[in-house]
């Protein structure tokens, strides 16, 4: 077990040192160095802040520079906003996104298991295409349109809620359903056939056969088992939410991590880039590494060793 | 046996062993040695796991020999060798599939599934040769010409195994490995298809070796029987003398622990349990392997693994009861 | 002995898209206390299908009963609902199925799979059916059930399993035990060593059993009265040794017949020609006409009934009837004939 | 005992044919004509691959219909609902929507099919010689396929695209170059599972070359896996050109693509809804399109739907 988790953080490290390195090629290869668009900057200027920024140096050292600083977490002052630390960025505006995220996880997690294991307990009749209708739409209406339509709906036209503010709990609900859609629209169909799949076996017929109620034979003995495969979903499910969350927070004006990483890019304010990047990184490694230990201890079939996942 | 011996395949000390991880190797063959006879049936018992479908699928040369070899008409199966002789050997070694299901490819017509054989060697020149090679060879397992232009999925059980042994034939081979061909089949079936391979046997002088978990079945068909425990053998012998008089105490559990249809000889016999199951072949027990659910297990057997012996003329067996061992 | 079960012309049909597929078809039998009634037939007979229908585990829709009765205790099943089920099922009823590695809830522990029905049936406090789990295990034969009870069943062999199973659909003392396939799935050293311990528990616990198979010397071994399935129906039924050293229906000298004998070898197998009737589309005679060698023009088109041989042996064959050539069962059918030699 | 209905004649001997025990009744159907009987049953998906083929021909022609070019912004017609002259309407710089979102169908559309092209190509490549030759091979091409899994799509596709600048070549190439490792998974495993059928062994046995196996058995019964993924590929690559041209970083400004004018459109679309209606309503429709058809050819190349 602990090999297996000193293995799976050696991958992860490798894998950050991709993307540190990816992010300081793209910085180096950008076109045009970072103050090129900023034409009202005078030359002299420029170089003084190359100089500030240690641009000057040569290109191996300030790799390695960068490498190390990296991975002590230091990602610098921003390009755009002086005097600002790319590190304090990120931890003013995480929290924002992390309620954001967290409450959509719920969503969708929630009413998708509900919508799965409804549509698989009354498999082929009206409530199973119901819910698979709303399925197959989730997936098919990208998250800013969601976004766009829940805000044309509820906040213009009903104006239930605010259209783009983030100051109480009724805010976050809109970004965090339009957030939660397409998740939800997958953990539906994915619930709905690891049910079914579940519903068939023979330990279910088992558990029939000891006199079991309907209930406790679908819930107690079905769900857990139907459930691994939801649980294995949650890896992408994070990934899903932490991108959805770029283009949200910036529709519905929340000063989260994602919409400063949407307005680094149109700034090309590279070390917020690298910094957001290499920070969404660790957050997404390290949540699917959580994942597969929780479905360790989930599925007792699972014996987590040095060699890959399974037994 | 009154015919005169000659060895078909030779197999000696022949090994098959499979990473799992860094550490663990299960040792699927372990230290095969016996002949198969031209002409005869030889068959291979064992419990599922004993490592029979890796012997006889090993012996065919679909998998690589770990250490050993095996030796048909003199000439090595696992050695490299040229595309030609390759050629010769598949031509004259076939195989027969325990899965009707699987066995055959469910995109293909069962023409060009029974055909495989002929294309791969060029058997037939012109496509009226092909067809006619195929019909014949429907014909020969009760099969009609209609059949072939249909696919497997449109088969019964026993009509795809009858294609399985068609698609063998094509070749013309000497030596057919049966690998479990019967286990998925019912019993009325079973009797088919095993009808049906000996009187292949008879009118074109087949080799068999057939595989099986079924002691009785594999009897009925076989002139030689071998018992596989855990990787090794632990008996070899004629099979009427292997019924008669087993040597080996896993032998007699097995032909006790088969339930014989005649309930009055049900109602009297004494059985002989093995208590347990088998054990890991990754980390098998030392000494006999048979030693953990052996009633007659002794102190010498956890320490020294039996050489297999010839006990009696023709009869093999690898136990510490039992001569210079 | 009393009569504890009656099947009474049992229908059951499946719904594909295709077609309906009439799987079981006036079926009737009865089981008696203490005694075990071997179902035995070949793949697509339907006793499986039967075997489940006594515990209304078909699911329904694809499948319904289409007539007949199950009578238990005098009520008939087939008219109960699923609340009253509960109760039967597990407590009355239990049953076993073919494969042991599919057959237990693999994320639940052996132990808690045990107490779920002694918990639901017996009332009993979480702590007191634990105990009664251990008791069970050692009952079938699993050593340190202390320890075992909290174990998965992906820690036990699948002969453990297998009695992992048995103690489950016994927790309860159920009066009738079902047994589908037990053995089928497993190597002969365990399947001897389950068919023992089932016999075993039945001088133990009296309970019937109906033992569901496809092979003839596990029904030599094991029971005391068999009935023949071909076809989605029973065309033979009588005690053991009837059906061994009597048999009078065609189909039952085939399987004989088919079946290799230790003893003998050199013998040709007397191979039943072609394949089972497909039930959506049933024969409308007797379902073995096709393969029979001795059928008849009658066979083809009218359901042979029921010849009462004996107080305890039926068969339904048309040979049996007065103007039918005589025909004498083959000699290869004869297995009280035969050298016993074991 | 006697049977009342029957006569003496009937206990006359049935003759049975001998082949008669060996027929069988019905048509023969090949798999692929099997499935597709199957799929014609799902109208649904019969109604995504009209709507597909209608897309298609709309993004070639549907542009010239109006009478517009996708290009021209008329400043003396802006924000215009749908009219005679415009069908769509226009947007905030005058151009013509309805011109607009047929060029936007023929680059979304592309860019979908390009990507799932691409993704095919390299994915079945990797998988299959992973897959196929297994051991060392194997081990080194997954490990660098795991380690390119772990890095998040989205994160990576952005990332490039601020290094590569904008072009749909470039996104293009963005999505490839981490999209293709779902397919080369699946036809690995696809493979290696095939690898060792029987019917694959026995095929050697008879001792098939390399390229016999492959073409013969291998590639054939992976096909229905691989076309799949490959229709779900789609609707993701456009869902992608449409995420990143929302956020700047799409195609560049004279090309007219769903996303860009999604993009576009959001700014004034508490006033102007139609503005995104349109383009909105086309992602959704042909991501909603590829879904169907993705399942139906699931639910049709199933072996366990085969009855």
């Amino acid at each position: 077990m602990g090999k297996y988790i000193l293995k799976r953080i050696g991958y992860i490290l490798l894998s950050l040192y991709l993307i540190i390195t990816a992010t300081f090629v793209l910085m180096r290869l950008a076109p045009g160095s970072p103050f090129a668009s900023e034409r009202r900057i005078p030359p002299a200027l420029e170089q003084q802040m190359n100089e500030a920024y240690g641009l000057n140096d040569p290109i191996h050292k300030q790799y390695i520079e960068y490498v190390v600083n990296a991975f002590t977490f230091d990602f610098g002052p921003s390009f755009k906003f002086v005097g600002q630390e790319v590190t304090d960025i990120i931890f003013r505006s995480f929290p924002y996104s992390l309620v954001l995220g967290l409450e959509a996880m719920f969503i969708a997690l929630g009413i998708g298991v509900l919508l799965g294991v409804i549509a698989a307990i009354r498999h082929n009749k009206f409530s199973d295409y119901i819910a698979m209708v709303i399925a197959v739409l989730g997936i098919s209406v990208p998250s800013f349109i969601m976004a766009s339509i829940l805000q044309y709906v509820f906040a213009i036209k009903l104006e239930m809620f605010s259209v783009a503010r983030m100051e109480s709990f009724a805010d976050t609900i809109l970004p965090a359903v339009a957030l939660a859609t397409t998740p939800l629209a997958f953990i539906a169909r994915l619930m709905r056939s690891s049910m079914l799949d579940v519903l068939n076996s023979d330990y279910i017929k088992t558990a029939k056969s000891k006199g079991m109620s309907q209930r406790v034979v679908t819930y107690k003995h079905g769900l857990r088992n139907a459930m691994l495969p939801v649980i294995s979903y949650m890896g992408p499910l994070i990934a899903s939410i932490l991108t959805g969350s770029f283009i949200i927070e910036t529709i519905f004006g929340i000063p989260g991590l994602g919409s400063e990483f949407v307005t680094s890019i149109t700034n090309r304010d590279y070390t917020v880039i690298m910094g957001t990047t290499v920070f969404f990184g660790i957050l997404l490694l390290f949540s699917v590494l959580i994942v597969d230990l929780i479905y360790g201890l989930i599925d007792p079939r699972i014996k987590l060793t040095a060699k890959g996942g399974e037994k | 046996m009154a015919k005169t011996k000659e060895t078909l395949v030779e197999i000696k000390d022949l090994k098959r062993h499979f990473k799992v991880d860094r550490k663990n190797i299960l040792k699927a063959v372990d230290g095969l040695t016996f002949d198969i006879y031209k002409g005869e049936t030889f068959g291979l018992v064992g419990e599922s796991g004993c490592g029979k479908s890796t012997a006889g699928r090993t012996i065919m040369g679909l998998y690589q020999a770990s250490a050993g070899e095996v030796r048909f008409k003199g000439a090595s199966v696992h050695e490299k060798k040229s595309k030609r002789e390759l050629k010769n050997l598949t031509r004259s070694m076939q195989m027969i599939f325990q899965d009707p299901y699987a066995s055959l490819n469910p995109r293909m017509t069962v023409k060009d599934i029974i055909a495989e054989g002929i294309d791969i060697h060029g058997l037939a020149k012109t496509k009226e040769e092909r067809t006619k090679r195929v019909n014949e060879l429907l014909e020969t397992v009760g099969l009609n010409a209609e059949h072939g232009n249909r696919y497997p999925h449109e088969f019964s059980g026993g009509q795809r195994q009858r294609i399985g042994i068609a698609r063998a034939l094509a070749v013309d081979p000497d030596f057919i490995v049966a690998d479990e061909p019967i286990s998925a089949l019912d019993v009325s079936i079973q009797a088919q298809v095993v009808n049906l391979m000996k009187k292949l046997q008879k009118e074109r002088g087949l080799t068999y070796l057939f595989i099986a978990h079924d002691l009785s079945m594999v009897k009925h068909i076989s002139d030689r029987v071998g018992v596989m425990y855990l990787g090794n053998l632990v008996e070899v012998a004629p099979s009427n003398e292997l019924y008669e008089t087993p040597l080996h105490p896993y032998t007699q559990a097995l032909l006790s622990a088969i339930p014989i249809a005649n309930p009055q000889i049900e109602r009297t016999r004494e059985r002989i349990i093995v208590e347990g199951d088998v054990p890991s072949p990754i980390n098998p027990p030392s000494g006999c392997r048979f030693r953990t659910r052996c009633p007659m297990a002794m102190e010498i057997c956890s320490k020294i693994e039996p050489k297999f012996i010839e006990h009696e003329p023709e009869h093999w067996v690898a136990c510490h009861l039992y001569g210079k061992n | 002995m009393k009569k504890i079960l009656s099947v009474k012309n049992l229908s059951v049909s499946f719904d594909t898209y295709k077609a309906e597929v009439k799987a079981v078809r006036d079926v009737s039998f009865d089981l008696h206390e203490e005694e075990t009634l071997a179902i035995v037939g070949e793949s697509g007979s339907g006793k499986s299908v039967t075997a489940q229908s006594l515990m209304r585990l078909i699911p329904m829709p694809p499948g319904k009963f289409v007539g007949g009765s199950i009578l238990f205790n005098g009520e008939d099943i087939t008219q109960k609902s699923e609340k009253q089920m509960e109760s039967i099922r597990g407590k009355e009823i239990g049953m076993i199925f073919q494969d042991p590695m599919t057959s237990l809830n693999p994320t639940m522990t052996i132990g808690k799979q045990i107490a779920e029905g002694l918990i639901k049936h017996h009332s009993m406090a979480k702590k007191e059916a634990y105990n009664r789990g251990v008791e069970l295990l050692k009952l079938v034969g699993i050593p340190t059930p202390e320890k075992r009870i909290n174990q998965y069943p992906h820690e036990f062999s699948g002969g453990m399993r297998q009695r992992a199973m048995i103690a489950i659909a016994l927790a309860c003392n159920p009066k009738i035990l079902i047994a589908d396939e037990p053995t089928t799935a497993l190597d002969v050293t365990i399947q001897a060593q389950i068919l023992d311990l089932m016999k075993e528990l039945q001088k133990e616990t009296g309970t019937a059993i109906i033992l569901i198979t496809h092979d003839l010397g596990v029904v030599a071994n094991a029971a005391h009265r068999v009935a023949v399935m071909y076809g989605g129906k029973i065309v033979e039924t009588g005690t053991v040794d009837e059906i061994f050293y009597n048999p009078r229906h065609p189909y039952t000298w085939g399987l004989l017949g088919s079946m290799p004998r230790l003893d003998n070898h050199d013998e040709e197998l007397k191979a039943i020609p072609g394949s089972p009737p497909d039930l959506a589309d049933p024969p409308k005679g007797c379902p073995f006409a096709a393969r029979c060698p001795y059928a008849m023009k009658a066979c083809g088109s009218h359901m042979p009934e029921y010849y009462e041989l004996s107080s305890t042996q039926k068969t339904a064959c048309w040979l049996l009837d007065e103007r039918a050539p005589k025909v004498e069962p083959p000699e290869f059918a004869n297995v009280g004939g035969s050298k016993v030699n074991g | 005992m006697a049977h009342p209905q029957l006569t003496s004649t009937d206990f006359e001997p049935l003759l049975t044919n001998k082949a008669e025990l060996e027929k069988i009744s019905g048509k023969s159907t090949s798999y692929w004509k099997d499935a597709w009987r199957r799929f014609r049953k799902n109208k649904l998906a019969l109604a995504g691959i009209f709507v597909i083929l209608l897309l298609g021909i709309m993004a070639f022609n549907g542009a010239k219909m109006s009478g517009h070019n996708f290009k021209d912004n008329d400043l003396m017609a802006t924000n215009q609902t749908m009219s005679k002259d415009h069908w769509f309407g226009t947007d905030t710089l005058g151009r013509d929507i309805f011109a607009r979102t047929w060029e936007g169908a023929k680059i979304s559309l592309f860019i979908g099919l390009m990507a799932a092209f691409l993704d095919l190509i390299i994915g079945v490549i990797w998988g299959a010689v992973a897959g196929y030759f297994g051991g060392k091979v194997d081990e080194y091409l997954m490990r660098i396929a795991d380690i390119l899994y772990g890095l998040p799509y989205l994160l990576v596709v952005i990332l490039l695209m601020v290094l590569m600048g904008q072009g749909i070549w470039t996104m293009i190439i963005a999505m490839v170059i981490t999209g293709w490792i779902n397919m080369a998974r699946i036809v690995r495993g696809q493979v290696m599972q095939l690898r060792s059928e029987e019917y694959v062994l026995a095929s050697r046995s008879l001792g098939a070359s390399n390229s016999r196996l492959l073409f013969k058995h291998l590639i054939p019964n992976t096909l229905g896996p691989i076309l799949v993924t490959l229709t779900l590929t789609v609707p993701n690559a456009i869902f992608t050109e449409a995420f990143l041209s929302f956020l700047g970083l799409g195609v560049p400004m004279p090309h007219a693509s769903w996303g860009v004018m999604t993009s576009d459109a959001i700014g004034a679309f508490q006033y102007y809804p139609y503005q995104l209606f349109f383009p909105a309503f086309f992602i959704c429709l042909t991501m909603l399109a590829f879904n169907v058809i993705g399942d139906g050819m699931r639910d049709a190349l199933d072996p366990k739907g085969r009855k």
